[in-house]
């Protein structure tokens, strides 16, 4: 019994990490409609730059929250701009090219990224320092959770409702939302479309930095080739919920977070034994399979009629 | 043998509360040129689209020589003989002319894939006479000058033509235009409804969408006019002219 | 194309031209072997199964216009069929020309069953699904090795069968007036053949009723539909084809190999070969056989150069060749995409 | 279609040109300098990518051994030779292993030591075996290997079936378990140890309350750790590397889940301490072969390698360089370095080398596949026996 609660606190855990990664995916795609492959390796980034930020810091003695807010600070500027760039130089010129070139630019923009992070940092995976007290604490003792954790779940939900704020009642949001309709109609009304893309772009790797470190801390480990996996991970999640909708990207990665979790602790049971934990991401991407299959927008994606 | 082509029933349709027409009752005579107009929003597309498979209706029937093809995918339809253009011009660009006219013959191809990747004698034959059959359709509707070039390189008005060259391969009992003189010159609209007299004198009914009302005026032999949905006059295109509703509908009074 | 009645002296020279060409493939592997040594050989006919793959996926990306991320699987299930169908694993011994067209219907199959559910789906939705399907086989493949073995899961199916002509082995080695003809040679005959015979099948799809049908989906689904083709057929006969390509792909492959393992179909493999399509030129036959060529066989001439080049020039290896060579791969991709964004080699600049 | 035919043409005259641009690497000459008759010595190893510093340690095994035989002017049958390797770098890539073979192959290599993985030496020995090329692998320990039946295939290091079984013996004799976990990562390495010792374990009556997996792209563990904190075992076994190994104690503390930790040479680094921090404490790990001090020549080797390197010795050095010296020694033998003339010798060679005394026996394993012991006690791996040591 207490292993099922276990089971859920673990799926909270890791199902926000990808909420917060698949924001980027989804906000980048409601703008642009294209897979920003290379938001996954952002997020490496943002976790390889927190990395010797902090090791450069612990030269000095510096108060603990201090040089916190410098590591977030300097991850979150450096991966902004980093997106920022990637942005101008490979998406922003195909704006009008085939469907397909852009992803291509994506796929290129990752790799290259994963190798030139390999080149700065090496193979070698990094102990990541504990840069927060990581105490374990025990709910109605059945089940353990970190402070890093509980960091992470909230995180995850704040920002859900920051950003969902910030696209439904702002400025800029309405800015996005009236490009992510129709871009000419939202230029003719005097949108700067450009800006509101950069801004994405930003707001999203802004997002993926804090995710990089989140993650980096939580598993006491970061490595160049971190980012490419959760970054599929995280755009499952994303599709799952309904690409290009803020809540569903967080439904969706909580819920494949479930999933995984849930399905590696029980499947074994459900199969009579044929199936083990070893089959964790194939039931998530049934799952994925069976929703698109039933709803083809995922679970809060918005219906798309097609114009005749 | 029936005389109507096209019956539709008590048809309604609303897409999240609104509704987007309400319990339309029309029927096209077979051999005719039937005009459907109305001012924007009135459900004239909608329309069509519900009657070429596109949407389906929330309520009613939809009768192609009295067989009813309410609810049935685009493609079956097609095949039943509904050919239909679109409103915004939605041609194969990047095939040319000939190729865009011989994709919708692709269902009176009767090759398998055995005799395509054999090229059998069948299938040169059937290649062969469905280019002939193309040309002679690209002649009839005077684009056989482009027939290599891409669909996209052509000039506005050819390519309303093209679209409905491309309806009429399927060669459909009805034809179902949308709109197609929108942002044509006077010289184009005449071509153009000489060119529909010729395919209808030629044992096509038609059925038209389209704002320019002189166009329909002088094309149809019976007018409908749908205002929110709802069929507010039909008639013969005089008696339609005289109508109030019609007027205030188009005057918005 | 062929089809048009072409005047008896162009006749010549197009069998003139054929001719040649036979020539020319013929020679080939002995030019490669004498200029560059066996290893070489090896690469082109790693090459050559690229190229079937490529001309597969090409089918389905290319002509039909559905965005596939999972097309390695359908060389994995290809590999596989053959791995389980000739090998000591269950002591099965068929004969190629009974694996070759099993393998091919096997993957023709799958193509469909990933197919059905995802002719809804709109081209982003249907790559994330076409990946989770690649991983989903790739999984299998690795753990179907318990309750009951079935594929080694991991540790991967060894001492497959190379092709067998009657007694004739392909892994013999026979010299013919003092030239020694090795696997390498049959393979790459053997794999000539069935690129060739790809090449002459899209082609004539391409011509077709069918791959008119493809392109009219790819261009304008609703219209297509309008104008009376069953984009459901139509879409799953893509993805059959594609697949059957790549599953005889993967047959050859495993036997040339003589192991497989599940580590040969991880994801990148699917990238790379949609990044072959892309870049060569989508749609476009001989753009995507180019684009196979380059991004096989680049990278190997990097391998050969990147250290001793650096060495001369800095005396120490300061990148070392995979990380030059990923690199370079990825700022490709990116230039390609930027000034030439319909591939290398399109139809429209043939 | 013409048109085609010229670009075919075209197209692959370009393909043939683009071959002669690119650099060839024919460098076998027949005798060097001074003469003498040049033998190549082929090495194989990951150069480049994650565990590019194992590959580059083989290779400098392999490179002291040559050094010393060429000191030894050694002479095979009247002619004067010099030995020459040609290393390769297989990535540690089972899609590149054939082709640095093909290259080893093509350079005429007499005996080729290597690869340095499982994954990737498998495949390559079909290669040399077709070549005739007999083949020591310093460091590959699936068992697969040395069952192809291919006469020429050996190693120098236990395999994962004597490791496994070492392990198993281990686990219930010293750590007196008798519900154990079983966690392997899907690889062929962990796939291959834990089966061996699952079947151990039970041979010898002990229970395995589950087997769990992961997967090398993974780094959250919680769900399967969670799993097994339910069935509380007494001891979780891991097969698989350290930097999934040392993420995973982590995790298991988290969990608040204290049991006896064992894993093989996978994790037994000090990359394995250094990501596991504190949690590492009390962890069991294995190791084939001795630690280097407990080798016969293992000081000494250590500090010659140390001077001609100034680097030290990372794992399979050693092992590497009596590979290379088997090789030679049975060469001597033969009074040849053709291969058809030197393999008998090879099969039933008595070598002295720094790491035990290696003889092979019918299937090309070394006899005394000896398996050590050690455990974590505050972040140092300290030795405590070595077993299978018959």
């Amino acid at each position: 019994m207490d292993i099922f609660f276990q089971q859920i606190i673990n799926g909270l855990v890791i199902g926000s990490v990808y909420a917060l990664v698949a924001l980027g995916y989804t906000m980048v795609y409601g703008i642009l409609g294209i897979i920003n492959f290379a938001h996954g390796e952002v997020v490496m980034i943002g976790a390889m730059i927190a990395l010797s930020i902090i090791l450069f810091l612990f030269q000095f003695d510096i108060p603990i929250y201090l040089s916190l807010a410098l590591v977030f600070f300097g991850a979150i500027i450096f991966c902004s701009l980093l997106a920022f760039c990637i942005e101008k130089v490979a998406y922003k010129p195909l704006r009008n090219a085939p469907r397909l070139a852009p992803l291509i630019t994506a796929i290129g923009v990752s790799i290259l990224l994963q190798n030139i992070a390999m080149l700065i940092w090496g193979r070698q995976y990094y102990s990541f320092p504990q840069i927060f007290n990581n105490d374990t604490y025990q709910i109605f003792g059945i089940a353990n959770i970190t402070t890093i954790q509980i960091i992470i779940i909230l995180i995850s939900l704040v920002t859900m409702f920051f950003l969902f704020y910030f696209i439904n009642k702002t400025q800029y949001g309405m800015a996005m939302r009236a490009t992510s309709e129709d871009k000419n109609a939202a230029k003719l009304m005097g949108i700067e479309i450009n800006n509101v893309i950069s801004i994405t772009f930003i707001v999203g790797a802004s997002l993926a930095a804090v995710a990089g470190i989140l993650i980096a801390a939580n598993y006491g480990i970061a490595h160049y080739s971190m980012g490419f996996m959760l970054g599929l991970k995280a755009f499952t999640a994303a599709v799952l919920g309904g690409i290009g909708n803020i809540v569903g990207a967080v439904i969706g990665g909580l819920l494949l977070g479930l999933i995984e979790s849930l399905g590696a602790g029980y499947i074994e049971k459900l199969t009579f034994g044929f199936m083990g934990s070893n089959y964790q991401d194939v039931i998530a991407f049934l799952v994925l399979v069976l929703v698109l299959v039933i709803k083809p927008n995922g679970l809060v994606g918005e219906k798309s009629s097609t114009k005749v | 043998m029936s005389k109507n082509i096209l019956e539709i029933k008590n048809l309604s349709i609303m897409f999240g509360g609104i509704v987007a027409l309400d319990d339309v009752n029309m029927v096209t005579k077979k051999g005719t040129i039937h005009g459907l107009i109305g001012p924007n929003g009135a459900g004239k597309t909608t329309l069509f689209n519900i009657m070429t498979g596109i949407y389906k209706p929330t309520s009613g029937n939809v009768y192609l020589n009295e067989k009813e093809i309410t609810g049935f995918t685009p493609n079956k339809i097609a095949n039943l003989g509904i050919a239909r253009t679109f409103q915004n011009i939605r041609l194969f660009n990047s095939m040319s002319v000939l190729e865009n006219v011989l994709v919708a013959m692709h269902n009176s191809m009767n090759v398998n894939l055995i005799d395509i990747i054999f090229k059998t004698k069948k299938f040169k034959k059937e290649e062969k006479s469905k280019r002939e059959k193309a040309e002679k359709l690209l002649e009839y509707t005077g684009l056989v000058k482009y027939i290599n070039n891409s669909a996209s390189s052509l000039p506005y008005g050819d390519q309303r033509r093209l679209e409905i060259a491309r309806a009429l391969a399927t060669n459909p009992s009805l034809l179902v235009i949308d709109e197609p003189a929108a942002g044509m010159n006077h010289k184009e609209t005449s071509d153009l409804k000489n060119f529909l007299d010729k395919i209808n004198s030629d044992g096509t009914s038609i059925l038209i969408i389209e704002h320019d009302v002189k166009l329909i005026m002088n094309l149809c032999s019976f007018v409908t006019v749908l205002d929110f949905g709802k069929i507010i006059c039909e008639g013969v295109p005089e008696m339609v002219k005289q109508n109030k509703q019609v007027i205030e509908a188009y005057l918005g009074a | 194309m062929i089809s048009k009645i072409l005047p008896f002296h162009k006749k010549l020279k197009f069998i003139h031209g054929l001719f040649l060409v036979i020539i020319a493939l013929t020679l080939l592997p002995f030019v490669i072997e004498e200029s560059f040594g066996r290893s070489w050989l090896r690469i082109f006919d790693y090459t050559l199964i690229y190229v079937l793959l490529a001309l597969g996926l090409n089918i389905v990306v290319g002509f039909a216009g559905l965005l596939d991320l999972g097309y390695i699987a359908f060389f994995a299930v290809g590999a596989y069929s053959w791995a389980i169908l000739a090998s000591p694993q269950f002591d099965i011994h068929l004969s190629f020309l009974v694996i070759l067209p099993i393998s091919f219907f096997i993957a023709g199959f799958f193509g469909v069953l990933l197919g059905a559910p995802t002719l809804r789906l709109r081209g982003d939705y249907l790559a994330i699904v076409t990946l989770g399907f690649g991983e989903i086989i790739r999984i299998f493949l690795n753990n179907l090795d318990h309750p009951v073995n079935v594929t080694n899961g991991p540790v991967g199916i060894n001492m497959i069968d190379p092709v067998m002509i009657g007694t004739f082995s392909f892994n013999n080695k026979i010299v013919i007036f003092g030239i020694q003809l090795t696997n390498l040679h049959f393979y790459y005959y053997l794999l000539v053949i069935c690129v060739i015979l790809v090449i002459i099948i899209c082609q004539r799809l391409e011509n077709s009723s069918i791959g008119r049908a493809w392109v009219a989906i790819r261009e304008d689904e609703v219209a297509a539909e309008a104008m009376g083709i069953n984009t459901r057929n139509v879409k799953l006969l893509a993805f059959a084809m594609g697949a059957s390509f790549g599953g005889v792909s993967g047959a050859i492959f495993s036997s040339f190999q003589g192991f497989v393992s599940p580590e040969s179909f991880i994801l990148i493999e699917s990238i790379m070969v949609l990044c072959m399509v892309v870049l060569g030129g989508m749609g476009h036959i001989y753009g995507v056989v180019l684009g196979a060529f380059i991004l096989v066989i680049l990278p190997e001439i990097i391998r050969s150069v990147a250290a001793p080049i650096q060495e001369s020039i800095f005396g120490v290896v300061l990148i070392d060749p995979e990380s030059l060579r990923m690199i370079l791969f990825g700022l490709a991709l990116i230039l390609v995409m930027l000034y030439r964004p319909t591939g290398l080699w399109n139809k429209k600049n043939v | 279609m013409k048109t085609n035919c010229k670009n075919n043409l075209f197209f692959f005259l370009c393909l043939v040109s683009s071959f002669f641009i690119a650099s060839c690497d024919s460098n076998n000459s027949q005798f060097d300098s001074e003469g003498r008759k040049i033998v190549y010595i082929g090495h194989a190893g990951p150069l480049t990518g994650p565990i590019a510093h194992l590959g580059k340690d083989n290779e400098n095994g392999v490179k002291l051994a040559i050094q010393e035989a060429n000191d030894k002017n050694i002479s095979l049958d009247g002619e004067t030779i010099v030995f020459k390797v040609v290393s390769v770098d297989d990535e540690g890539k089972e899609s590149k292993t054939t082709l640095v073979a093909q290259k080893l192959v093509d350079s005429e290599v007499s005996g080729v030591i290597g690869h340095l993985n499982s994954g990737t030496t498998i495949p390559a020995s079909k290669i040399y075996h077709d070549e005739g090329i007999p083949q020591i692998s310093p460091s590959a320990t699936n068992v697969n290997y040395t069952n192809q039946g291919f006469p020429g295939a050996f190693r120098v290091m236990a395999n994962d079936k004597q490791q496994g079984s070492a392990l198993a013996n281990f686990a219930i004799n010293d750590i007196n378990a008798s519900k154990i976990a079983v966690i392997d990562d899907r690889t062929a390495y962990g796939k291959g140890l834990a089966d061996i010792f699952e079947d151990t374990v039970q041979s010898l009556g002990g229970i395995i309350s589950t087997r769990e997996f992961t997967d090398v792209t993974k780094s959250d563990f919680t769900a399967i750790l969670t799993k097994i904190k339910g069935l509380n075992v007494d001891l979780i076994f891991y097969a698989g590397m350290d930097v999934q190994g040392g993420p995973m104690l982590k995790q298991l503390d988290n969990l608040g889940l204290n049991v006896n930790f064992l894993t093989g040479d996978g994790c037994q680094t000090l990359q394995f301490i250094e990501l596991a921090g504190k949690s590492s404490q009390g962890v069991y790990a294995s190791s084939p072969g001795v630690p280097l001090d407990k080798m016969p020549g293992g000081i000494a080797f250590n500090l010659k390698y140390e001077q001609t390197f100034n680097q030290s010795i990372q794992i399979y050095g050693p092992y590497a360089y009596d590979a290379t010296n088997t090789l030679i020694d049975a060469m001597i033998k033969a009074n040849s370095y053709l291969p058809e003339k030197y393999l008998p010798f090879l099969k039933n060679i008595q070598f002295k080398g720094v790491t035990g005394d290696i003889s092979f026996d019918a299937k090309g394993d070394i006899n005394r596949g000896s398996i050590s012991m050690y455990q974590v006690k505050n972040s140092k791996w300290e030795y405590l026996k070595t077993l299978g040591d018959n």
